[in-house]
């Protein structure tokens, strides 16, 4: 099929989609904004204990290679959808590349991270070929005079004369795989995130438990022995205009207690929740396997208090109505809610979006993953493969 | 102890839905946020505001009406701030009450009675944050007896 | 002797004078475009007339596949591309890894590439939700299909709802626009009150054997879709009895339409410790046709109430709204029935002093929703695990894949997603009219073969047949995944993985330590 | 010191590529943890390896659904006649690490190395 499509976002749902469309040999333009595809899902850490948990994070860096290997998909990284332009079947989209850092001269020796002052070179994700650079941190981007890292880059990969170049393609059929943002959990600023080092969010114990082994996460020698996880967080939640399940949640907050108390038989995991959502194949089996390991309390803490120990206010049910309990580690499980780009997108992309925020597709622009709603990563693959399968039917009947 | 099906009585929380201040109560999904929060909980684990809501739900209509903890609440709207459905907890309390008085489970004067004590604990607790203010540059120890004894005039 | 070049990638930090050796007849260094790279590689190749080369870079297998690519068109061996892959190692291990790769690359064969004409036609054994929007995408792509259903009418599990359906979408008008657009169409065959019988032939090139109402019938096809959908069990150790006043939630559509007088109606939902999704949305369903209809007082008793899909938690709030009490128990309510009332006796975990003992007129029970064909599935050698590599409708076999509710418990959207997804790989699979393979990529050696039947025994992908003709065992290329369980446990060792042979691994390991 | 890891092309040969790689690991790289054979075990030791690493995915996370089980079944019987042929099993191993558990590939290969030098020692 001679066809291109526009691919916005490297996530799970991205790379799904890509691969389904050049499979089907239509030539596809995957953008992703940030210096390497991969999306969140790269982030995540393998859950497995002594059983693979189907949590499918080992299947990122697969298809991120897949992708790099199929030569009708063209990786455009640091990049972003400036205009779309025309209707179904003739879309004229704008492209702006920033390349400051040529991903492919660098060859991650490391000798830029060695003089940056700042610390604003990093690696993404594990698999990114190439570093990046924060331009937060960076203070070159804030206008200052500092290149050292160029000078040190022995590829030339770094250059801060290089202009961001605009690109122009032709697509018939436009795919919206832009992805969530994870709920900020210091909205619910009496769950003490942001104000006790060890409140974290389900986020940030995946992407420290994906760099060591064991569970010494802060680095200080003090294992969390005993971990509470708090549900539902950002999630079910009318005041927080999330009045709907995030879906992910209760299936990584278990495989991640799972998993802690896989690397360290002694901890005590305790989950305040609502209700278990067991739902997706396979997954109704590893709960029933870890539920006797962990206690639960159903209700849902109204506040933290900080200290030596981490103090937990909250109502349990069945004789253990208003108590306090004290933990060494607090997981907030936070939910999916829409990226903040999406007023911008449905913009740009003359899309709806739903009661919540996220996005609705329309003709020739579809919407894949968790763009369109919560999903976790095996769904959102799964989804941008539907998505484009549908792209290429719609093609089909257009050309047929 | 058993609730029998007759006593039971599956109108109560439509009345207490029709009544002002109770029209978001059924859509509570006993997460237990408000009990979580509730100040009073915490110092009587008696009073916990998801189970009176599940008592208005099932319909124990007179258990609750008659018992004293309806009148504990302080109104201090913490549950309310908690919840993520928007049950308006405090509000939910106001129309207990208020049922509870217009169905005879206490005398009239026994309202304007909690009234007085709130009252006076707002007056009370002005006069030791101000009694505490005055002295706020020194260290402090807060004695709240003497406080009580000076605003009660013994 | 093979002509090889060593290709160093700018940035590997490789001398390329260290690489000097009888074989090596040009080093360069190369740009680390992938598109640049692939064009020098392949004229460099053509003007030295090589038999192989030495990639030697930084991530190489990110550009494998394309290089290999680059390689075919412009007539070289692309499976003489041996990459070294210098992430991570210090001099001592560049060194090392580099003279691995040319071990290993001494010892490889060239590929030779096969390609045969496949059926296009797509056997869809299953006529519900999933196998019709299977055959609905695929005529969309301009694929041929057959449907085998076995019952009278297609539809499936669908076509008997009405009304209880939490979508937008009218089954039953759903169904009737998926027939319009199938029935007169002269690719599409459907085979009702038929039942497949057997299954024969590899991707590609399956035979079907159906029994119709008129005698057995055989069709061909590339590719298989099972669609077989589900069963619906009665919860029997659970000890209740279906009757008057206890019913499955399977019967609630037909009951509802019906004005009854029933007063009070309890839902039993996770009899079997978990419960399901599509059991909670039917429950919610019904709980709001109750009210809605009869205007009774509805509690619904739960373990945990099953929120995770897009319609539900919006569901659940509406009928909270509604006065639907919800109860979460922890140990499972006692039942016992009356000709008239059925008494539930349970402890409200949330009032924990409080045991409910309600009368109810009418309890309505969560049945077990069980996929259907697993007696077909398993005769046939067809297995969809919970390895999330064959997520969501690929099987251990290529071109044969699992849809729908025989796969995992699925809502309607579930399904047509699941129809479209297969319909996309089918199309990817068969678009074209033919399968290219590498041929004798694993070969028998036909005469060390002593018929034992081992790897047709484990092979995973059902690729290893026996040949008749030959009197050996037989790999069949188009169904082979290269995975290589069948050459390790050859007992003759008559089976050669080209690229993962012996000689190759041994080579590797002969470069013995320091 | 050498230790040979045999690694599954699509799970611990990417694990392998996170990170620094001690220089004394060769890495070995197979199309799934099912194709490896005893025979490849015990020639590596034949051939100066001091430790084997056989790295393949998860027993039910396998492309080739039971290529990693069969590569665990392989290593037990070659730990068995290493065993009879005076070879402490323990050098040997068998362990499943997924494509993104880089930091498990590295502490496995840090203990194998560490158990070696305290043998030796």
């Amino acid at each position: 099929m001679k066809a291109s499509a526009l691919v916005i976002g490297g996530g799970p749902a991205g790379l799904g989609a890509a691969l389904e469309l050049a499979g089907a040999g239509i030539k596809v333009y995957l953008v992703e904004k940030e210096a390497a595809v991969g999306g969140w899902g790269a982030r995540y850490v393998c859950k497995a204990t002594d059983k693979c948990r189907q949590c499918s994070a080992c299947l990122i860096p697969e298809k991120i290679q897949e992708v790099y290997q199929q030569p009708l998909v063209e990786i455009l990284t640091n990049t972003q959808v400036v205009g779309v332009e025309g209707e179904a079947g003739s879309f004229q989209v704008r492209l702006q590349r920033e390349q400051t850092l040529d991903p492919a001269l660098c060859n991650a020796c490391g000798k830029c991270l060695e003089v940056c002052p700042k610390g604003a070179i990093d690696r993404l994700n594990p698999w990114a070929a190439a570093y990046r650079i924060d331009k937060e941190k960076c203070v070159a981007f804030a206008g200052e005079d500092c290149d050292l890292c160029a000078r040190a880059c022995p590829t030339g990969a770094i250059n801060f004369q290089r202009p961001v170049v605009n690109l122009d393609a032709s697509v018939e059929l436009v795919v919206a795989a832009t992805g969530h943002q994870p709920f900020d959990a210091r909205r619910k600023y009496r769950l003490g995130y942001g104000r006790f080092p060890r409140v974290i969010t389900g986020l940030e114990l995946e992407e420290a438990l994906n760099e060591i082994e064991g569970t010494d996460i802060f680095g200080d020698g003090r294992k969390p022995l005993d971990v509470a996880f708090i549900q539902c967080v950002g999630s079910r939640d009318v005041q927080e205009g999330a009045a709907y399940c995030s879906r992910v949640c209760c299936k990584y907050a278990l495989r991640l207690a799972g998993l802690m108390r896989h690397r360290e038989p002694e901890t005590q995991v305790t989950f305040y929740y609502m209700d278990i959502q067991t739902g997706g194949k396979g997954f109704a089996e590893v709960y029933q396997e870890c539920r006797d390991d962990f206690a639960f309390v159903r209700g849902i803490p109204a506040r933290v208090e900080g200290g030596d120990r981490l103090k937990l206010h909250f109502d349990g049910v069945s004789g253990q109505s208003f108590a306090t309990r004290e933990h060494d580690l607090v997981v907030l499980s936070v939910g999916i809610t829409p990226s903040p780009d999406n007023a911008e997108l449905a913009r740009l992309l003359t899309l709806n979006r739903d009661e919540h925020g996220f996005l609705k597709g329309r003709e020739g622009i579809y919407v894949a993953g968790t763009a369109a709603g919560p999903r976790d990563i095996s769904e959102s693959l799964a989804h941008g493969m539907e998505t484009a399968a549908n792209a290429i039917i719609n093609l089909e009947g257009r050309e047929g | 102890m058993s609730v029998t099906a007759t006593r039971l009585d599956p109108k109560f929380k439509y009345e207490v839905a029709a009544h002002p201040g109770g029209e978001e109560i059924k859509v509570c999904f006993a997460c237990g946020v408000c009990t979580a929060g509730c100040p009073v909980s915490e110092i009587d684990p008696a009073y916990n505001p998801r189970k009176i809501i599940r008592m208005v739900l099932l319909g124990m209509r007179e258990e609750l009406l008659k018992s004293d903890l309806l009148w504990l609440c302080v109104n201090c709207y913490t549950c309310t701030a908690h919840c993520p459905q928007n049950v308006k907890f405090t509000n939910v309390i106001g129309a207990l009450r208020d049922m509870a008085v217009k169905e005879g489970y206490v005398h009239p004067r026994f309202s304007g009675d909690v009234d007085e004590i709130d009252r006076f604990i707002q007056r009370l607790r002005r006069d030791m944050v101000l009694a505490a203010a005055q002295e706020k540059d020194a260290p402090t120890n807060l004695d709240p007896q003497g406080l009580l004894d000076q605003v009660t005039g013994k | 002797m093979a002509r090889w070049g060593a290709f160093i990638c700018d940035g590997a930090g490789v001398d390329a004078a260290s690489l000097a050796g009888e074989e090596v007849v040009v080093t360069t260094t190369l740009p680390s475009q992938p598109g640049d790279l692939a064009c020098k590689l392949v004229g460099i190749g053509t003007r030295y007339n090589l038999d192989g080369g030495i990639l030697i870079g930084v991530v190489p297998e990110l550009v494998e596949d394309l290089l290999k690519d680059s390689l075919r068109q412009a007539g070289l061996d692309p499976f003489r591309l041996v990459l070294v892959d210098l992430r991570g190692r210090d001099a001592e291990g560049k060194d090392r890894e580099i003279k691995a790769a040319f071990a290993r690359a001494r010892h490889l064969e060239p590929a030779a590439w096969a390609k045969s004409e496949v059926e296009q036609r797509a056997l869809i054994i299953g006529g519900g939700a999933a196998g019709l929007q299977t055959a609905l995408s695929l005529r969309q792509l301009g694929l041929p299909v057959l449907i085998v259903e076995g019952e009278q009418n297609l539809g499936g599990r669908l076509g008997r709802l009405d009304g209880l359906f939490p979508y937008d979408e009218d089954p039953k008008g759903w169904i009737q626009s998926a027939l319009e657009a199938l029935q007169d169409d002269p690719e599409v065959e459907i085979l009702t009150a038929s039942n497949p019988l057997a299954l024969e032939g590899q991707v590609g090139d399956f035979t079907l054997t159906v029994q119709t109402p008129g005698g057995p019938v055989t069709r061909r096809g590339g590719a298989v879709v099972l669609a077989l959908g589900s069963e619906v069990r009665w919860p029997a150790e659970s000890g209740l009895e279906p009757g008057p006043r206890v019913v499955g939630l399977s019967r609630l559509d037909e009951l509802t339409r019906f004005r009854l007088h029933h007063k009070k109606v309890a839902f039993l939902l996770d009899l079997d410790e978990l419960g399901s999704r599509v059991g909670t949305l039917s429950a919610l369903r019904g709980a709001l046709r109750i009210k809605d209809n009869w205007g009774s007082e509805v509690h619904i008793l739960c373990r945990h109430l099953k929120v995770d899909g897009k319609p539900l938690e919006s569901m659940y709030r509406k009928a909270r709204d509604m006065g639907v009490v919800f109860f979460k128990y922890e140990e499972f309510p006692k039942v016992t029935e009356t000709g008239e009332k059925v008494f539930l006796q349970f402890q409200d975990p949330d009032l924990e002093y409080v045991v409910v003992d309600e009368a109810y007129d009418l309890l309505v029970v969560e049945e077990e929703i069980l996929p259907a064909g697993e007696v077909l599935t398993e005769a046939w050698g067809i297995s969809q695990p919970a390895n999330v590599r064959l997520y969501p409708v690929e099987t251990n076999r290529k071109g044969i894949y699992m849809v729908g509710c025989c796969r995992d418990e699925m809502d309607f959207p579930g399904a047509i997603q699941d129809g479209t997804v297969a319909a996309g790989e089918i199309y990817e699979l068969l678009g074209q009219g033919a399968l290219v393979y590498e041929e004798d990529m694993v070969k028998v050696q036909t005469e060390k073969c002593v018929f034992c039947l081992t790897c047709v025994r484990i092979c995973p992908h059902g690729a290893a047949e026996i040949d008749l003709v030959q009197e050996a065992a037989f790999i069949n290329p188009a169904a082979c995944q290269a995975c290589g369980m069948c050459a390790a446990d050859c007992p003759a060792q008559a089976i050669v993985y080209k690229a993962y042979d012996n000689t190759g691994i041994m080579a590797q390991l002969e470069l013995g330590g320091r | 010191m050498r230790i040979v890891v045999f690694c599954c092309e699509n799970s611990a040969y990417q694990a392998a590529r996170q990170g620094q790689l001690p220089a004394e690991v060769d890495l070995i790289r197979l199309p799934c943890g099912g194709r490896v054979e005893v025979l490849h075990m015990l020639r590596a030791f034949e051939r100066g390896a001091d430790g084997v690493l056989v790295l393949t995915c998860q027993e039910d996370n396998c492309q080739s659904l039971h290529g990693s089980a069969r590569a665990r079944h392989r290593v037990e019987y070659a730990k068995e006649i290493l065993q009879e042929i005076g070879i402490d099993p323990e050098r040997l191993q068998w362990h499943p690490v997924t494509s993104n558990m880089g930091p498990r590939f590295r502490k496995i290969v840090a203990d194998m190395i560490e158990g070696l030098k305290l043998a030796s020692a």
